[in-house]
């Protein structure tokens, strides 16, 4: 019983001794790291946007976006700080966007990606791929944008979140609007689009009847099921009840219901095939 | 060597006889993982380095004062306590290389190379022999990341003193098409097996044992 | 149709011509004969009393036997030549070591034991009678393998014999003998396998000839023409056709189960030779004194089947073949494949010697092994189905039980593996050491 | 009588094939020929080149690293270069040639103790080294174009997507013009009747295992006509398709039979065969690269000392131990 006494004391001594070297440490040199961290922002904050005079702070889903504007009040462009979810924690970068909802730069300012595959995400490489994206771009990976395989869930959180951030900041601080996209005077009939998922096409069938469009069913995919089953059927619904590809598709599955939304797109950009369908449901 | 001096004995040993990561195949995680330029490596082998001195010290100091079913929570501690703290010192006042080294500064707690000296020395010598041993496994270990990372940087990256463009010196031109595979963590595993070949073949040379 | 074959074996360069055409000829009785107490499989002889207690000076006459043994397994041996007994005591032996010998110094007259007569008709003589001949005979398979011919001859109870099979394959590059064998008494062939099929009580005889002897093959063919049960066998040429279980499984279709005896599927295999000796242990009451061998190889200058009588030495049989050149690297008793190369030739010739073979570098293939590069050449040769290169790797490293677990006991050292390997690897010599010491283990 | 000299006395057998390392591999050079001359044929100078800086620098590496003058030696270096040139494209630079041949015996060869101790396919090491570090010289998904009988062409200019990498393009070419190798593609690989040729002279020669081509390519066909994704005029089709296009071949017949790095039990050899078929299918199916031959016989290499040990044949005879 003593024993037991004794070790535990012996374990408590080391731990207490330990927690008061850390704290003095941590006292020591935590207003260091964060006078180094606010400086290193406002000299990002002078680099991306030199006539800056002053910023306003706003935050929206957790992100902070600083409005910058120069000695005349005039708005030169917003500094997003985004936090996203990497392979192995939080990543967390500025992005540098103009008035022309322009991306004119990334600094990546903290994260713990593994080093020589996930912090590909800090190179020059990779970030110079977004410079001048703006928010007409689809930031899609495959299209405009590469994901670097081997760090498939750090670059493909940093173009998703990219896209989440371009998308606040040119609706809610640059009054852009995405222009609907029409298809009221479409004819009717069956219509069918393709679009290329990681692991294979996705194609649907739309469909359109009577300047509405009536059903949207999914011939073939080839998304992984345990996500595609957040994004089928409720995304076809909502365009159903919405009569409009704008809605908004922050399900467990992001990548699966727009890819639905852009094979929609994609069918009814297209010539109709038919009144009966393809033929071989 | 040097039978007769205990000190110069422990310093060279650590360095050469028993380098960590060339002879005995210690904490080959940040020999892996944080070598691909000379920078980082020597940056890491440092840090690494003050925590074994330090942990060393400590340890060799409390050895009366510990019980031994206990020895190895607190070692830990200890090595922990000092990582912690190395950490936060490179976070404020070394951020790039911080920024480099990202998770392999707290993975120092569990590399073996320093709970193994803990264990094997300093838990049973004076202190002032283990501040000895410290230094000179410490040195090797940075020694041989150093190594290590500057074949990789040289071959994988055609630089020295990189990343950036700043401190990079490119050794050979623009037209160099660097061997990306040396850059890459697949690489590091046969860089290091080559230059586990080419140590045992120069030791066996001058027979060191 | 396709021949029926075996798997694997090899088509090693055959090398027969320089004798297949020559006549077996009688050689001279030789100056001195050595008889080893040991020239069979199984229990060696001990000299008889009578032998022993008079030592040198004794004379003997020939077929005199001089050792026996009680045991079941074991042939008696016997005294060549008529003569003197000049030396009792260990003498080199091609099996690479010294036996115990009996050398008798010729008297030239060559004088024959007085109970030396025919047997009688085979009809009038009991399955009883002829094993005791055959074994009295002190006949053993004459191919090489030198087993105890009586005790194939008596079948346990339980394993009923049907079939005997002559073996004529000679599928051991160089040799001719047996070839030559079959062409001059090819009757007394047929009257040994009639004998055999009589102590066994077996239904069918058939006698197999590798089909690179096509005359041989023919004359078989013809004389068994109005035999009753016994055929002739057309064999495919490839080496080891003669091994045994090769022999059984191409012939009868039928496949001995491994580590066990032919008799175990009703079959009894014996080679001509025997066959011809047992005739003429019938016919003649003569015991095995006398055999034939072919001597041959680039280093012999005259090549020749001869018949020589058991325990001259090989160096006067090839003095009597006109010596062998300088450029001789291996003197081999046997076949090239399975014989035992000799460091010297003071050493007598018995029951199992085949062929002397003097080879020079026209025949033998010198090279330094290299490391396996695994082609499974070896593999796909082995007609056991094994894996040569594993076991030898095994055997090399001294995993013994790793060797046993590749079956390693059941190679019969045919060589087709070392023969083929283009690594020049001596699989069976690594394999022969890995079989030497599991079976140390298991007696232990 | 006298005997002159020394007797040797070894153990038997006392005569040997004539065959050894270096005559089997001047057999595959030989079978290699066709599928060379046909590189030169349809890529011109600069396949000659890659084939002539191929083999020589890995003789040389062997030659350096052994310390010894002779160049050729057994023989086995001067088929790795071939087979590394061999899958090689047209244009790739000189330099990556040789230090792609230096990898390939030092790293992919020397390292393990030489020959008869490699895990992996020295000349697919080679390649793979290559490629992870010059992905860009190394085409990937676009090819140099064959341009037949044109010696003088560069082939670095013309260029082109494989078949395997575009379903677009795989629609252009016939069948016979897959075979005879009139495709874009790595300089030995496009030509199906070559290597066919080649193939069938080792199999007579006795060097290869028909089982391991006979059980890739099956296996590729049999996939290929299953799930190949009909794209082709009929299924029968695409299954031939997959087997004329991209690696097959030259992996079935020649990499995949290289004696050290596969099994040498016959079962062995055909799982190893179907294995490599499986995971080249489906890296070309369902993965996100348009070829797999090299990492399926690389990962088969890998697992062939274990395929070895649960394929021990029964001996002659033998009966199941487990019975």
């Amino acid at each position: 019983m003593r024993d037991v006494l004794r070790l535990s004391i012996t374990l408590a001594l080391v731990a207490i001794a330990s927690a008061a070297l850390l704290t003095g440490v941590y006292n020591v040199t935590e207003p260091v790291i964060r006078e180094r961290e606010e400086r290193d922002y406002l000299e990002a904050l002078e680099r991306f946007f030199p006539e800056i005079d002053q910023f306003e702070t706003e935050k929206i889903n957790g992100d902070t976006y600083d409005l910058v504007y120069d000695q005349a009040g005039e708005k030169l462009g917003v500094m997003a700080t985004v936090k996203t979810q990497g392979y192995d924690g939080t990543i967390t970068y500025n992005l540098a966007i103009n008035t022309d909802a322009e991306i004119i730069g990334i600094l990546v300012v903290s994260h713990t990606e593994t080093p020589g595959i996930g912090d590909i995400i800090t190179t020059d490489n990779f970030q110079e791929q977004f410079i001048g994206k703006s928010f007409e771009d689809p930031i899609e990976p495959g299209e405009d944008v590469d994901i670097v395989s081997g760090a498939t869930l750090s670059t493909g959180a940093m173009i998703s979140s990219i896209r989440r951030a371009l998308n606040t900041v040119g609706e809610n601080f640059l009054d852009m609007e995405r222009q609907a996209f029409e298809f009221e005077d479409l004819d009717d009939g069956f219509y069918r689009g393709t679009v290329d998922g990681t692991y294979g096409p996705l194609t649907v069938e739309v469909e359109f009847r009577d300047g509405r469009i009536q059903t949207i069913e999914i011939i073939e995919h080839n998304e992984t099921e345990a996500y595609f089953v957040d994004a089928y059927p409720e995304i076809p619904q909502r365009i159903i009840e919405e009569q409009k590809l704008e809605v908004d598709v922050e399900t467990g599955a992001t990548l699966s219901a727009e890819r639905i939304v852009s094979a929609v797109k994609n069918a009814l950009e297209g010539a109709p095939e038919g009144e009966n369908g393809g033929g071989d449901n | 060597m040097s039978a007769n001096n205990p000190y110069l004995d422990d310093l060279s040993r650590g360095i050469i006889r028993e380098n960590p990561v060339f002879r005995l195949l210690l904490g080959m995680c940040p020999v892996l993982g944080v070598t691909g330029y000379l920078i980082n490596g020597l940056g890491m082998g440092l840090a690494a380095a003050a925590v074994l001195i330090a942990s060393n010290v400590v340890i060799a100091s409390l050895k009366n004062f510990i019980p031994p079913q206990v020895r190895i929570p607190c070692f830990i501690v200890v090595i922990a306590t000092f990582v912690t703290v190395i950490e936060m010192l490179l976070q404020a006042f070394q951020p790039a290389l911080y920024e480099a080294l990202g998770v392999f500064v707290p993975l120092i707690v569990v590399n073996c190379v320093i709970l193994g000296r803990a264990e094997a020395f300093a838990s049973k010598k004076p202190v002032l022999r283990s501040l000895v041993d410290g230094i000179g496994v410490g040195l090797g270990f940075t020694l041989a990341l150093g190594i290590l990372a500057l074949v990789r940087e040289v071959f994988g990256h055609g630089t020295i003193m990189g990343p950036g463009p700043d401190s990079a010196i490119l050794l050979f031109g623009e037209g160099f098409e660097p061997m990306a595979l040396f850059g890459q963590p697949a690489g590091a595993f046969i860089a290091l097996g080559l230059l586990l070949g080419i140590t045992n073949v120069i030791f066996k040379k001058f027979n060191i044992k | 149709m396709a021949e029926p074959s075996f798997k694997g074996g090899v088509h090693p360069a055959y090398n027969k011509e320089a004798t297949s055409t020559l006549a077996i000829v009688k050689m001279p009785l030789p100056q001195k004969v050595v008889v080893p107490m040991q020239q069979h499989i199984g229990a060696p002889c001990e000299l008889l009393a009578d032998v022993e207690k008079i030592e040198k000076g004794f004379e003997v006459k020939a077929g005199q036997k001089l050792g026996d043994n009680k045991g079941f397994v074991s042939a008696p041996v016997h005294a060549p030549i008529s003569g003197t007994v000049v030396d009792i005591g260990p003498y080199n032996h091609p099996l690479g070591m010294k036996i115990n010998a009996v050398t008798i110094e010729s008297d030239g007259r060559d004088e024959w034991m007085d109970n030396t007569k025919p047997a009688g008709s085979l009809d009038d003589l009991s399955v009883d009678e002829i094993r005791k001949i055959v074994r009295e005979a002190g006949i053993v398979g004459l191919g090489g393998a030198t087993f105890p011919a009586h005790v194939k001859l008596s079948p346990p109870e339980d394993k009923p014999i049907d079939i005997v099979i002559i073996n004529g394959a000679e599928c051991e590059p160089y040799l001719t003998a047996d070839h030559r064998v079959m062409l001059e008494k090819a009757e007394e062939i047929i009257f040994g396998l009639r004998v055999m099929m009589k102590a066994l009580g077996a239904s069918e005889g058939i006698i197999g000839v590798e089909n690179n002897k096509p005359d041989a093959y023919k004359l078989m063919e013809r004389l068994v023409a109005e035999e009753e049960n016994i055929s002739a066998f057309s064999l495919p040429t490839k080496y080891p056709q003669g091994a045994e279980k090769m022999l059984i499984y191409v012939a009868t279709g039928r496949v001995v189960p491994a580590g066990a005896l032919p008799m175990e599927v009703g079959v009894v295999n014996h080679n001509v030779g025997t066959a011809v000796a047992i005739t003429q242990a019938i016919r003649e009451g003569k015991p095995l004194v006398e055999r034939v061998l072919t001597v041959t190889g680039s280093g012999i200058n005259q090549p020749a089947n001869l018949l020589v009588r058991l325990g001259t030495l090989v160096s006067e049989v090839l003095e009597y073949c006109g010596g062998i050149s300088e450029s001789t690297l291996k003197l081999v008793v046997g076949g090239p494949m399975m014989g035992l190369a000799q460091p010297t030739a003071d050493i007598p010739v018995i029951k199992g010697t085949s062929g002397i073979l003097a080879l020079t570098d026209e025949d033998v293939y010198l090279a330094e092994s290299s490391p396996c590069i695994r082609c499974a050449k070896c593999v796909s040769s082995c007609p056991m189905n094994l894996m040569p290169t594993s076991i030898a790797q095994a055997a090399e490293h001294g995993n013994y039980k790793r060797a046993e677990e590749l079956y390693a006991l059941d190679c019969f050292e045919c060589g087709c593996c070392s023969y083929i390997c283009p690594s020049k690897i001596p699989l069976v010599q690594w394999i022969r050491i890995g079989k030497n010491e599991i079976m140390k283990r298991k007696n232990k | 009588m006298v005997i002159n000299g020394k007797l040797i006395v070894s153990s038997s057998p006392h005569i040997k094939s004539v065959e050894s390392i270096q005559s089997v591999m001047t057999d595959v050079l030989i079978a290699l020929f066709p599928a060379a001359l046909m590189a030169v044929l349809l890529f011109g100078y600069r396949a000659l080149l890659t084939i002539i800086i191929g083999v020589f620098s890995a003789m040389l590496a062997e030659a350096i690293w052994r310390r010894k003058r002779d160049l050729f030696s057994d023989g086995s270096a001067a088929v790795t270069g071939l087979l590394l040139a061999l899958i090689l494209p047209a244009a790739v630079p000189w330099w990556v040639v040789v230090i792609g041949s230096f990898s390939a015996i030092i790293i992919g060869k020397q390292v393990f103790g030489g020959i008869g101790y490699n895990i992996f396919n020295p000349a697919l090491v080679g390649r793979a080294i290559l490629v992870v570090s010059w992905g860009g010289h190394m085409a990937g998904d676009i090819w140099p174009s064959p341009q037949p009988f044109a010696f003088g062409y560069d082939a670095a200019i013309v260029t082109g997507a494989t078949v395997l990498a575009s379903r677009e393009l795989a629609v252009t070419f016939s069948l016979p013009e897959m075979f005879i190798g009139n495709i874009p593609g790595s300089l030995g690989e496009t030509s199906a009747l070559a290597l066919l040729i080649g193939g069938i002279w080792l199999v007579y020669k006795g060097h290869i295992d028909y089982r391991i081509p006979g059980g890739f390519i099956g296996t590729v066909f049999i996939l290929g006509l299953l799930f190949g994704g009909g794209f082709y005029a009929n299924n029968l089709m695409t299954g031939l398709f997959h087997v004329v296009a991209g690696g097959v071949m030259i992996g079935a017949i020649y990499m995949a039979t290289d004696f050290v790095s596969t099994p040498v039990t016959p079962v062995g050899r055909l799982i190893f065969g179907i294995g490599c078929g499986v995971i080249t299918m489906l890296i070309r199916l369902w993965g996100t690269l348009p070829e797999g031959v090299t990492f399926g016989i690389l990962l088969m290499n890998a697992v062939t000392p274990i395929i070895d040990n649960f394929t021990i044949p029964r001996q002659f005879g033998g009966v199941n131990k487990s019975a």
